[in-house]
């Protein structure tokens, strides 16, 4: 048993630490956001540049074959800053669906630009009737010659706002399918949507939309609904780190505030009730941190029950955690916390954001007490 | 015991709802429907309808315009408002400084303020908390120079809720450094059109432009604006807070609140069946319910004691803790259950279903309700101090 | 609408603190814990002759025709002082039961030597397979001649250690039917319990114990069990009026220790976060109270629905609001809390029994979501 | 970054299950089995044979006859015994005194006390609080007067846990009452067997008689029982409280218990389902159940970092807190499933499953776990503190 990183996860932390520091803190995100900007996609092609965006890929098709770990600190130094380039939604859940579905001239074609940083791509599958359950799209896609017509709305597509390509999951005659989309092509259209935490996300409507046969990911037949259930895990896994960054910053601010700010002529952390309240948030923070860990090692686990079971723990944590921290940290940060100037409300939301996308909350539990070990365990 | 409203009473609550039914503007009804928040515009013209009526400020007493209700008359008339979803009027001259003006201001303050604040003719704001005053409010140091007839005042205020709206501010000043904190401050109405007057508005994290930085610059104020005597704010100040206990309950609001809970749920979807019909969600509304239910009955029970006549009581001191926590536990609930929808921010129409864009915006910004007003921390302080009677100290 | 008490509800209340102060303080309910005796007769005798066991029955069948207010006043100030007579179990659940659906024979039988304080009686109807659901007893009725068998177990009978007489539901060809069974006759044996709260409790067996067709409560076709649930109402409105007294007897108590105990030279009341902790007790009394106000107003609500979600919200308050009370009255006393020999731990496992007998907080939530008006209202 | 043990670790836990499927005593394993408390005698029986088994105090350096563990092993071997339900050996010796008297005391000392507290031969309690010295253990007034050779005792112990069943116990008395509170304590070694001791049982809430009032009469004690200086008890004791914290999180306890509850519950019915078949309960217990697997991977990392041979870290101050907490929790779970059979209180066998019967008089006693060991508000203040470094004083 060891939680210590090597010496290369060392120095990729650092890296983050410092890429983070110089060239992305918070103050760049609430720019775009002013703006309405999703993104600065100089800031994705030098994530390119860094290597960042083929962490998590075999070398076969083109990726440095790291793992979840370093992905997780890279997501954790992003979550600390608010950095709203879209790894999670690109990297990790639609670079991971095309990577593991897809085939060489597929990886060629979409995975490729993605990793240099020219591309993002993302990921639709939530849809309104299903909830977060990715199992049964409502989607479908049905054979029209060589190709497929696909039909059906994604209501929100994390990623969506900036993507270059899509990866929809629709159900297919011979089950659930992969397919990659045009967000330009005929039948589809994309609506920008304005989101509570300011990044990037989009609705997506299929309406009979046409899709060569090159572009649905690996062959029909194959379990293309137990690839995407793999890396939905990693997207939730990937979602605790960013949201352990999130709210590690929000302790570290707070903490922070309550030795600085003076009222009755004293910091107002010498008061017994706020040390103890901080001290709750600390003890979140840990537990959450323990929990990203292990979401991040049992993410790629080969073990079904055992990756979504560890998987759905830490999400579930993630929701419970987060929640706790955030709303103590505006209150504790009094009236300027919920000003939209100061940063503590923009993490606020952000981990909203984290908590309900992939799963909230109380879809994991469910996840979790649904599994057949959790009876007999 | 009883529970239920006299004969006379349930009469006066039929004509509330008769007089809604026929008043409300069909603009502002059809926001109420939706809970979508209500612009200034919006509000002033309901001030004015209500004001016609004569309901506008229904605890006032007569001599001041008042309509001479019973305690349990102005409590349905509260409620019923509230449950309709109309806007709420700004509490500033209503219930803050027009019962400051009444019980302190000197007969010509009383001619000259409160007819204007009756009609809306005239719209107040509050500059109370400054940048490093907030929960510690008597270190407040907005200074208020003595310059013969006039008052100078030179300083900040912060938080000053819909400022940049408003005519008037009422606010605490500095007009003595050398004494105890609190033995050194005044009272004074202010005239918002004063030169040396600036208020600029602040998004809130819902991105509501909600509150103003008011800044104060050589602003020259008549003494005659001073209300109660100069050094002697702070008393009239304590003398307000008692008066919004009930106010801050947010009963009704949280009753509407949870009914829109409940709509969402019937309107969302999981494998097949709604979460309204869902066990899980069903109990997890039922005990918000439940906790909503008490907060009424303690409420009901401290407007019994009102109108036996007796000074707020104990059940009443919880009212603001209990009601802004509920407040904000009901708008978690709405984010829950919206889902993914719940992460759409003033998106245009028919992104997220149309009736329930505002949850979002509303759910960040409900976070204050814990924060203003004397923040949920200095309720507590207060119960265990002045209720329980424990030792001050450590 | 008002919350005022009448002349003679302020006299009674005044009779029942004067009572407890003078004749049942808590050394008493002590001392008969102690020898392991349920009560002490004499002072059922004694509540008798105050007119006590008579208040909420109707004049017809021998009482004062006085209402469930009454009755809280009676059961808070009992609560107070833990007095172990069982008022709750007899008067309230099975007393009613004889009352409303016994004829005038049956209450001149079991009623009024109860209402004299010369017998107790008790409620059976709780069994292991349908937990707090009382509506379709397994135990059976059946007939035998003129008269009945009945066969079944009752795991928890409230009162049941010294009762005279037990009210049995039982599932019959005709319905849910009541009846009253000696406790010594053929067939059916009594096991006294030890409690938690060291109240009186029994288990009943019945194995085909034969009971005459007088000892049926009402006449068959009579809807025995809607009057077997509006006695479950007023027990549980009780139960919150009793548990109202236990929650006020410890807020009091852990306000005083607060003041007198001493650690690093001051009260420790003089900590704010054991203020709060204190405040947040206060409340949850105020809530508990305004929810008992409530359950006494609807416990006779002939409105079924409205009778049903008033009660079982209050009741279901008693769980959450006598679960912080008690965890956190036992907490802010410290280690002398933990001892059996300071009183507050008594008051600690009352809450338990009151919290769970007659349906669990859960139970009560979902039995209130479960009501027709739920969804609509 | 690794989950998983090593082939040795895994072996050397193999070997733990192995002893103990073969040496747990079968009536000791039954009550195992059920939760049963264990009572003294078969405590002390468990402690000889792991003695005889060398791994009895997986902790202590092999010069003064420990195994030799890593820290992983003595970590896998903790936990498999927690699992395995064994009786709880009694802390006082090996985890209290032993260690103090290794780091403190004179080679004398040594010789004389650890091989009997290692043999199980001589039992040992503890005398820190006293009735006006909880929380505030540095107010105590138990009184050690210099008479020569011998220091005379006089005063009251309270909460001194099996007390009764002691041959020693290990004292903070005062030596010095002239100097600020925390210089003038001794760390005093006392024979239970001296004249003038008397340890007076009492009971918990739960009725177990678990601790004793310790009175101290006139009791002389040999100077040479003194551990470190006179008047240096202090450092002594903030010594052994680091020894703690993983043993507090109470992780094997806490995962047997959530087993327990998920027994009771499929063994409960309610509309002919069993409580762990329905959704609503399911979801409850799960949700402790990724609670206590937090806790889990938090002392896994604290152990992790021990094994490095870092000082205890942030990691591990919080596990004392949710451990307790969390134990509690599943405590109250227990009773709730139970329902009605939660209210039965040391029946005779068959009143509710012969299995379930302990659980109401633990559910009570385990009140006790926020309590002792440094109350949980005294943890928050420590970690307030020492952690987040926020300034002490209001």
């Amino acid at each position: 048993m060891d939680f210590s990183l090597s010496p290369e996860q060392k120095m990729l932390a650092e890296t983050v630490k410092t890429f983070v520091k110089q060239r992305s803190p918070v103050e760049r995100f609430r720019k775009l956001r002013a703006e309405q900007r999703p993104w600065d996609p100089e800031m994705w092609a030098h994530m390119g540049e860094l290597g960042w965006l083929s962490v998590p890929f075999s070398e076969d098709a083109g990726g440095f074959g790291g793992g979840m770990i370093e992905v997780a600190i890279i997501l954790e130094g992003l979550g600390k800053a608010l950095a709203p380039e879209p790894y999670l939604a690109s990297v990790v859940l639609a670079g991971s669906a095309v990577a593991w579905a897809g085939n060489a001239a597929q990886h060629e074609r979409w995975l490729a630009p993605m990793m240099e940083g020219t591309h993002a791509l993302a990921l639709a599958q939530a849809e309104r009737a299903s909830r977060y359950d990715a199992a049964r799209p409502s989607t479908t896609a049905v054979r029209d010659g060589s190709g497929w017509r696909l039909s059906g709305e994604k209501i929100f597509v994390l990623g969506g706002a900036q993507a270059h390509a899509f990866v929809v999951s629709a159900s297919t005659p011979d089950g659930l399918g992969l397919f990659v989309v045009d967000p330009d092509g005929p039948g589809v259209s994309r609506q920008v949507l304005r989101t509570i935490d300011g990044h990037g996300a989009a609705r997506l409507r299929l309406d009979g939309a046409s899709v060569d046969d090159d572009r649905r990911l690996g062959e029909p037949g194959e379990p293309a609904a137990a690839v995407l259930d793999r890396v939905l895990d990693r997207g939730a896994a990937g979602a605790c780190a960013e949201g352990l960054g999130v709210a590690q910053a929000m302790l570290d601010m707070t903490v922070q505030h309550l030795k600085d700010r003076k009222q009755f002529g004293v910091p107002i952390g010498s008061f017994q009730v706020l040390q103890h309240r901080a001290v709750d948030m600390f003890v979140e923070v840990q537990l959450l941190r323990s929990m990203s860990v292990l979401a991040s090692i049992r993410a790629d686990e080969p073990e079904v029950e055992l990756r979504q079971r560890s998987v759905s723990a830490a999400k579930a944590k993630l929701g419970t955690a987060g929640r706790l921290v955030s709303q103590q940290a505006i209150q504790l940060h009094g009236g300027i916390g919920i000003t939209d100037e100061h940063d503590i409300g923009l993490y606020f939301k952000r981990m909203v954001g984290l908590d309900t996308a992939l799963g909230d909350e109380t879809w994991h539990v469910q996840r979790l007490s649904n599994l057949p070990g959790f009876a007999g365990a | 015991m009883d529970l239920s409203f006299s004969a006379e009473d349930q009469a006066f609550a039929q004509e509330v709802r008769a007089f809604l039914a026929e008043a409300l503007p069909s603009d502002i009804r059809a926001k109420a429907e939706i809970d979508a928040p209500f612009d200034p515009e919006e509000t002033m013209r309901w001030h004015r309808i209500l004001f016609d009526k004569g309901w506008v400020a229904p605890g006032w007493p007569e001599r001041f315009g008042g309509p001479g209700l019973s305690a349990t008359q102005r409590f349905i008339l509260t409620e019923e408002l509230e449950l309709a979803g109309t806007p709420p009027l700004s509490p500033f001259g209503l219930k803050m400084v027009g019962p400051a003006i009444m019980q302190f201001g000197t007969p010509e303050q009383q001619q000259r303020f409160l007819p204007k604040i009756l009609s809306g003719e005239e719209v107040w704001c509050q500059g109370y908390s400054e940048p490093e005053a907030g929960s510690d409010l008597a270190s407040l140091r907005c200074r208020a120079d003595d310059d013969g007839d006039h008052l100078v005042i030179n300083g900040q205020k912060t938080w000053t809720t819909y400022a940049q709206y408003a005519d008037w501010i009422f606010c605490l000043v500095r007009t003595n450094a050398n004494v105890k904190q609190q033995a050194g401050i005044t009272f004074l109405l202010i005239d918002m059109k004063s030169p040396g007057v600036e208020a600029r508005p602040m998004l809130t994290i819902g991105e509501q432009p909600a509150f103003c930085d008011t800044f104060f610059e050589d602003v020259r104020v008549p003494k005659a604006n001073v209300v109660g005597p100069i050094d002697g704010g702070w008393t009239v100040a304590k003398a307000l807070l008692g008066h919004e206990r009930t106010l801050l309950a947010m009963v009704g609001s949280s009753q509407r609140l949870l009914r829109r809970v409940k709509r969402i749920a019937a309107e969302t979807f999981e494998s097949g069946r709604s979460l309204l019909e869902h066990p899980g969600w069903r109990t997890e509304i039922a005990r918000m319910e439940i906790e909503l239910e008490a907060l009424q009955m303690a409420n009901y029970r401290a407007l019994a004691g009102a109108q036996l006549g007796k000074a707020p009581g104990a059940e009443s001191s919880i009212l603001k803790l209990r009601g802004t926590e509920i407040n904000q536990q009901l708008y978690e609930l709405a984010m829950k259950v919206m889902g993914l929808d719940a992460l759409s921010w003033y998106n245009e129409a028919g992104v997220v279903p149309d009736m329930e864009q505002g949850v979002a915006p509303q759910f960040c910004y409900a976070r204050a309700t814990s924060i203003f007003g004397g923040s949920n921390e200095i309720q507590r302080n207060i119960i265990a101090k002045w209720i329980l009677g424990l030792p001050s100290g450590k």
